[in-house]
C-alpha cells in the first residue's frame, strides 16, 4: 500500500501544476467562455506535444503507454484553475471507448490525432429518457446493404459536442431499449449529412451541444469492435469519466479551501478578520475534513480505476462520484457563503467553481444513480 | 385552537384571487404558468397593474394609499401572489423607504415621495452595503458632509445597490458624524440618481443576470430637505424597518410554488423508464422537503396568528428568515437534481430543456445569497443568541 | 386562524403545567423508573379526579366531552418533566379505539373506570413482522360456537402491556395478512386464560410487555364494533397515538433546549461560561430552530388530529412526527454533546430526555415510515 | 499509487487471522459472533490470551515486549482483531501508561510496570479529567504537594476515571505549581489505587453500565519516585502521548464490523412483507453511511501508508478521530432506525429481540460520548483551525 507518486508521475504531476498555475489561471478560463469554442485548440495542441493527452493510450497511437492513474493526475491539476480544454471528455471518455472498443486502424485514425493534439473528441451518449442509465438506448442504427450505417436519434446536452472533431455515438443495433445487449458505438464526423449540432452553453462556462441524428450514414469502419456489443465499452469510458471528475472535483475542491482560508484571513468585519469568529473557524474546518474525504476518495478513484474486477471498480467509483458530490457540495455552498455577498458575483472565482463542481457531480452519474449502484453491487452483500 | 380563516378572510380570498386573475395580463399570465424568469419592465408592468387595484403596499395605512387591510388579509393577498407565481415588486420603495418616510418622514418629503412610489413613477434603489462594510454595516463609510449652504456634499461607494440602474432614487446611510459610536454616526439621506457625481455600474452575479451595482459618490451635492428624520438617527431607522413584516421574509409561498414546481418537473423527467415522480426514493426526498416547508409555514402562521391579535412576533418569527432561506436553496439544489443532465444547460435557446427548467440554473446561482443578504444568517445567529436565548457575550 | 389557547384551556394548561414542575419533577420519575409497574396508580387516580383523563371523552363515561387538542396539550405539559403515568397509551391510543369502535355499553365497562382513574389500558398492536404497518397482523380471532372468540397470536414489546387492566388487540378475523379488510380489535384481559404477559425493560425506563396469546377465549362482547371492520379505529388511535407523540414532544424539547440554555450560561471553561463561544452559541441557535419548528408542527398535529377528512389529517400528522424524528433528534444529540462527559452519565437528566425521545419518535410510525405515507397522501399530488 | 499489500503483509494477514482465530476462547467467539457486549472479565481473558502470544502491545519495541512489527503489521493487525468483533483491551495501561513511561520513564518504572501491563496482572486507569477540568484540562486543581519526606499528598477529585473499580494503578495529572501558566505546573504521576485515602465511586453511563467512576484523593502518600519524567512537565508528556496511533481513533474497522451488523439485522427485520434489507430506500441509507466510511479509512489508508514510509501524519490525519467518531454515531442511529420497535427494549432477557441486536440500544446511548471524550469534536476544530488551517486568532 503506497499513495506516494512515482518519480515520473511526480515530474507529470510537477508540469501539469505549474502550467495551470503560471500559463492557465482562472483569467484564461474567463477570456475563453466568452469565446464560440470555449477553450484554445493551440494549448491543446500544446498538450498533445507535451505528452499528456496520450499518458493512457499505447505508444502504438503516440501515447506514453501508462494508465487512467496518470490521467486522473493530469485532470486533478487542470481542475485547480479550471482549465477549459476538453481533457475530461476527449481523453477519459471518448479515448477509453477507442481504446477499449476500436481496432488498431480505428484508434490510429481518430485516436493517434487526438493524443497528437490536432483534434479533439467527445463521447455522445446522453438522451432525455435514459437519465443516466446509459444502456437505455433509443437512437437506432440499422445495417444498410453496402454495410454502411444509418442512424437516426437524438443525443442531448453533449460536452464538447460543439468542436469536437469526432463523436463516438452509442445506438442500438438490437434489442430492447433498457437491454444491456445490442448497443453500438459508432465514430461519427461532423461532416456526416444529416446530424444537426445546436450548440448549447453550459452553465459552467463550457460548451455543447444537442446532436440530432436524422438518417445519417456512416461507413461500415466507423462501428467499434462487434455490433451490439458496445455496453462493456460505453460502461468502462462511463467509469474511467468518472475517475476524471473526482480526480478534477479533488483539485478544484482543493482550490476552493485554500480560497476560503485566505478570505477568511483577509476580510476583516467589526474590526478583526472574519476568520477570527469561532463559528466560521468551526465552518472552514468541517470543509477541510470534507476536502481531505474527497481527495481520499479521488485517490481511491484513480487506484481503482483500472481494476480488473468490474465490482471492485465500481464499488470505488461509485463511492468516489458519490463523495464528490456530497462532500464536494458542501465545500462549494459553505465557500461562498463564507465569502458573503463577493462570493454572488460573477467576478469572483468561487462561483465559477461552485457550478463547475455542479458539472462534475453530474456528469457520468450523479449521487442518488451511484449511491444505487453502490447498494447493486456484489461488495455490498453482508458477508454472513 | 384553530386553523380555519373567518367567513369574512375567505371571501376576501376568493375575491383577490379573481382579480389577480383577471388582471394579470397574458403574456406575464405565460410567464408564470412555467415560472419563467420575469425582467424589470415585466415586473413594473405588474406593479402598475396592482397600482390600478390600490393594492400595491398592502401594508400602507389608508391615510397614503394603503388598502387598509387587516394583517391576515395582507398575508393572504401574499399567498395569493406567490401561489399563482406573480412577479414580485422591487421591495426597496414599496416596503422599505415608503414605511420608513411613514413612519420618520416629514409632510413634505410624504407628500413629494409616497405618490409616485405607489404608482410605479419613481423607482428606488438601496445604499446600504459598501465593499468594507457588509455584515458590519455600521462601520459604514460613505460620507455627508455639510457643505453650510443647504447642502450634504456625499462622497464614498455603496455596492450591492440592486437594480440601481433602473432606480429614479436612492436611499443611503451615510456617515455624518465621524467620531464616537459607529451607529450613531449614521444618518439615512434620499438622493436623486440623476444629481451630477453619481456613477453606477451593474455588476453580474453568479446568476448571469445584472442584479447588483456598485454606486460611486464624487461630491454628490444632495438638498438638506432630503435629510429624513433627524440626523445621526438613521441607525435607529434603518433597525425599525427591520422587523416589519417578517412573515413575508420566510418566503413560505415562493417555496411551496417552488415545490409545486419541483414535482411538475419530476413528472416530466424520465428515470428507469417512468416518472422520476413515481419513484419511492425521490419521492421522500421531496416529501422531506415539503415536511420541511410545512413546519416553517406553521412558525409562519403562528406569527401571522399574533400580529392579527395584537401581539408581538413571538420567539418562533425571529428563525422565519434563517430557516425560510435554507430551504430556498434546498428547493433549488432539489430541482437541479431532479433535471439531471438538463442542470447542465444554462440560458439556451427555448425548447433546449423543458419551458419550466429554463431558469431554474440561474436562480439555483443566485438563491446563494439568501443566506447572505438582509443580515447574513450567521448575524441573524449572532442576534438570536443574544437577544432571544440570552447567552454571555 | 388562531393559535391562542381558549380560558379553559389556559386553565387546563396551567394546572396540569404546575403539576408536573411542582409535584412531578424528574425525581420522581427517576424513582418510579426503579419499580415493577413503573408509575403510580394514586397519581393516576389523581389524574382521573382532576378530569385529565377524560377531557377528550363524552360526559357519559364521566369526561369533558372536549376533543383530542385538549388530550395533546396535557400531554405536552407532561412531557416537559417525563411523568410516567400511560397517558399516551391509556388515554390517546386505547381511549380512542374504544371510543371510535366501542358500544356504549363497552365504553361504560372499560372506558369510564380509566376516565376515573382506577383503571389503565393500553393498545396492543405491535407485530414482528408488520414493522409500522398495524394492517399487518397475523394474529388470528377465530369464533366459536358459542359466539365468543379465539384468539391466538404474539403482540411483541406492549408499552403498559404489563400493567394495563385491558388491552385492545388487533387480531385478523379474515382476508390475508396485510389486507386492510378482516382486522377485529378485542378487548382482553390479563386475567383471560392463555394470555401470557413477559414484562419487559424500555430504554426509556417505561414498562410494557410481550403478549402471547395461545388459545385466548373472549367472550362476544369484547369484539369492538363490527368483525373485520377494526382498520379504520386502529389507524385513528394510531394517529391520536401520533399527535400525542408530538405534543409529548413538543414540550421535552422545550425542557431540553432550556436545560441546555441554562448548562452553557453557568459551566465555565477557559474562564468564560461556554455559551459565550460564538460555535456554541450557533449550534444553541439551531437547536432554537428546531424546537419551533418542532413545536409548530405538534399545533398543526394537535389541530388537525380530527380533522374530518382523513387525508388532511394523515399528512398534518405524517409532517409532525416526521418533524419530531428530525428536529427533535437534532435537539436532543446536541443537548448531550453541548453538556459534555456529564450529558452520558444516567445521573443527568439529559439523557433522560434523549431516551424518551427516541421512543416518541418510534412509537405510531417512526421518521421513514411517515415521510412514504406522506408522499403517498392525496395531499401530495402537484395541482397542474 | 497502488492499494495493495506485499506478499510478506499478506502473509502476515493471514497468519495472525488465523493465530486470532485458534486462540480465541468458544464463549468469547459466541459473544462475537453476535457483537454482544464484553464484560471486564472477558476483555481480561482476552488480554491474556494476547499475551500468551506476545501480541497485547503491537507498538511497543521490541526491547520491551513488543511483537516487533511494523506499522503495516499493526494496522493489519487492528484490522483483523476488529473484523473478528474481537474485545476491545482496556487502553488505559498498554497504550496510555505504557508507551508513556517507555518514552519518559525511568528504568526502576519501566522494569517494576512494563511487565504487568503485559502480563494483564495490573490494570491501569487514568486520572485526568475534573469536575470542573474538561476541555479545559490545563485548569486541573488536583494538588500533589512535596512534604519534604518523600512523598506527595495528593488531595483532589478526578471524574471519568474510567473502570477505576477494577484497577490496580491509576496515573494522574496533578498540579504541582499552583502559580504561572496552568499548563506548566502539571506533574505527571503514577498511584496505587490501594493507597490509603482513595475513594471510587462507579457511576451510571446512559447506556446502563457502570464504565466511569468519581475518585476522590484525600491525603493519598504517594512516594516520589512514582513521579514519571520531571517535575512540572506532565502537560508535555500527556501531549505526546496524543499523537500515537492516531489510525486507530478513527475506529475503522469498529464502524465496519458495525455495517456488516446492521446489513444483517436488516436482513432479518421486516419491511411489507420482505426483509428491509431488501427495500431501496434502506439499502441507499446503508450505503450511504458504508460509503462514508469508505472515505474515512481511505484517509486512514493514506495515514498508515504515510507513517510506513516514516513520514510524519499528514493533515489527512487529523480528520480522523473527528469524523470517525461521527460515523460510530451514524451507525448506531441506523441501527436503532432499522430495528424498529426492538429499538425500544433494553436489556430484557434474551429471546425477547434478536441476540445482535441486543447491546444496540445501550451503545446507541454510550457512543454518545465518543465525540466528547479524547478531547471533544469541538476543542479538535479549534486545534484544526490553529494549527493546520492557520485562521486568525
Amino acid at each position: 500500500m503506497n499513495f506516494e507518486l512515482s518519480d515520473d508521475q511526480k515530474l507529470l504531476v510537477d508540469t501539469v501544476q505549474s502550467f495551470a498555475r503560471k500559463d492557465s489561471p482562472t483569467t484564461r478560463f474567463r477570456e475563453l467562455r466568452a469565446t464560440e469554442e470555449g477553450f484554445d485548440r493551440g494549448v491543446w495542441r500544446q498538450m498533445g506535444e507535451l505528452g499528456w493527452l496520450g499518458v493512457m493510450f499505447p505508444e502504438a497511437v503516440g501515447g506514453a503507454g501508462l494508465g487512467v492513474q496518470e490521467a486522473t493526475l493530469v485532470l486533478e491539476q487542470l481542475g485547480a484553475t479550471l482549465v477549459p480544454e476538453p481533457y475530461l471528455e476527449s481523453v477519459l471518455l471518448a479515448g477509453t471507448a477507442l481504446l477499449h472498443a476500436g481496432s488498431d486502424a480505428q484508434q490510429q485514425r481518430w485516436l493517434a490525432p487526438m493524443v497528437a493534439g490536432e483534434t479533439v473528441l467527445t463521447l455522445a451518449h446522453t438522451e432525455r429518457q435514459a437519465r443516466f442509465d446509459a444502456f437505455d438506448v433509443s437512437t437506432r442504427a440499422e445495417r444498410r446493404a453496402d454495410g454502411s450505417w444509418l442512424l437516426t436519434g437524438e443525443k442531448t446536452l453533449v460536452p464538447v459536442g460543439h468542436a469536437a472533431d469526432a463523436l463516438i455515438v452509442s445506438a442500438r443495433t438490437n434489442g430492447a431499449q433498457r437491454d444491456l445487449d445490442g448497443i453500438s458505438l459508432f465514430v461519427v464526423e461532423p461532416s456526416a449529412t444529416g446530424l444537426e449540432r445546436q450548440r448549447l452553453e453550459f452553465m459552467d462556462g463550457h460548451k455543447g451541444a444537442t446532436l440530432r441524428l436524422r438518417d445519417v450514414i456512416v461507413p461500415p469502419d466507423a462501428l467499434l469492435g462487434e455490433a451490439g456489443q458496445g455496453w462493456k465499452s460505453l460502461e468502462l469510458a462511463l467509469d474511467h469519466g468518472a475517475a476524471g471528475t473526482c480526480a478534477e472535483g479533488a483539485g478544484l475542491l482543493r482550490a476552493v479551501l485554500e480560497m476560503t482560508r485566505h478570505y477568511l484571513t483577509e476580510r476583516k468585519q467589526f474590526g478583526a478578520p472574519i476568520g477570527s469568529f469561532q463559528a466560521l473557524q468551526h465552518r472552514c474546518v468541517d470543509m477541510f475534513v470534507e476536502v481531505e474525504l474527497a481527495k481520499s476518495t479521488a485517490i481511491l478513484a484513480m487506484i481503482k480505476a483500472s481494476a480488473a474486477d468490474v465490482g471492485e471498480r465500481q464499488r470505488a467509483l461509485s463511492a468516489a462520484k458519490v463523495t464528490l458530490a456530497t462532500s464536494g457540495g458542501f465545500v462549494v455552498r459553505q465557500a461562498i457563503q463564507l465569502h458573503g455577498g463577493i462570493g454572488v458575483t460573477d467576478e469572483h472565482d468561487v462561483g465559477l467553481y461552485f457550478k463547475r463542481h455542479h458539472t462534475l457531480s453530474t456528469l457520468c452519474g450523479d449521487e442518488q444513480y451511484h449511491v444505487e449502484r453502490f447498494a447493486r453491487l456484489p461488495g455490498f452483500a453482508p458477508l454472513d | 385552537m384553530d386553523m380555519t380563516y373567518s367567513p369574512e378572510h375567505e371571501a376576501f380570498r376568493r375575491e383577490v384571487r379573481a382579480g389577480l386573475r383577471a388582471a394579470m395580463p397574458a403574456a406575464l399570465r405565460a410567464k408564470a404558468e412555467v415560472d419563467a424568469h420575469f425582467e424589470h419592465d415585466e415586473i413594473m408592468q405588474w406593479h402598475r397593474v396592482l397600482a390600478s387595484k390600490g393594492w400595491v403596499a398592502p401594508h400602507w395605512p389608508a391615510a397614503y394609499g394603503g388598502p387598509g387591510w387587516d394583517s391576515t388579509r395582507r398575508f393572504i393577498f401574499a399567498e395569493e401572489l406567490e401561489a399563482m407565481g406573480a412577479p414580485v415588486l422591487s421591495p426597496f420603495g414599496v416596503s422599505m423607504v415608503g414605511p420608513l418616510l411613514i413612519q420618520f418622514g416629514n409632510e413634505q418629503q410624504k407628500a413629494r415621495y409616497l405618490p409616485k412610489i405607489l404608482s410605479g413613477e419613481e423607482v428606488w434603489c438601496q445604499g446600504y452595503s459598501e465593499p468594507n462594510s457588509g455584515s458590519d454595516l455600521a462601520s459604514l463609510q460613505l460620507r455627508a458632509v455639510d457643505d453650510g449652504a443647504g447642502h450634504f456634499i456625499l462622497d464614498g461607494q455603496k455596492t450591492w445597490t440592486t437594480y440601481a440602474q433602473y432606480a429614479d432614487h436612492i436611499f443611503v446611510l451615510a456617515r455624518t458624524q465621524p467620531e464616537g459610536k459607529p451607529q450613531a454616526g449614521i444618518s439615512f439621506i434620499l438622493c436623486d440618481m440623476k444629481t451630477p457625481g453619481i456613477t453606477v455600474k451593474p455588476f453580474l452575479t453568479t446568476g448571469g443576470t445584472p442584479a447588483f451595482c456598485e454606486t460611486w459618490f464624487e461630491g454628490v451635492k444632495v438638498p438638506k430637505e432630503n435629510l429624513v428624520g433627524e440626523l445621526n438617527q438613521g441607525w435607529t431607522y434603518a433597525k425599525a424597518l427591520l422587523g416589519h413584516e417578517r412573515t413575508l421574509v420566510a418566503g413560505v409561498g415562493i417555496s411551496s410554488r417552488m415545490i409545486r414546481r419541483i414535482k411538475l418537473i419530476a413528472k416530466d423527467t424520465w428515470l428507469g423508464g417512468r416518472p422520476l415522480l413515481e419513484d419511492a426514493g425521490y419521492r421522500a426526498k421531496i416529501a422531506r422537503l415539503e415536511i420541511q416547508l410545512e413546519a416553517l409555514k406553521m412558525a409562519n402562521y403562528r406569527t401571522v396568528a399574533a400580529a392579527q391579535l395584537g401581539h408581538a412576533p413571538g420567539p418562533e418569527s425571529s428563525i422565519l428568515k434563517l430557516r425560510g432561506t435554507e430551504i430556498q436553496q434546498a428547493c433549488f439544489d432539489l430541482a437541479m437534481e431532479i433535471m439531471g443532465h438538463d442542470s447542465l444547460s444554462w440560458n439556451n435557446p427555448e425548447g433546449t430543456i423543458p419551458a419550466r427548467e429554463q431558469s431554474i440554473a440561474p436562480q439555483f446561482n443566485y438563491i446563494r445569497a439568501a443566506t447572505i443578504y438582509a443580515g447574513s444568517n450567521e448575524i441573524q445567529k449572532n442576534i438570536i443568541a443574544k437577544f432571544i436565548l440570552g447567552l454571555p457575550a
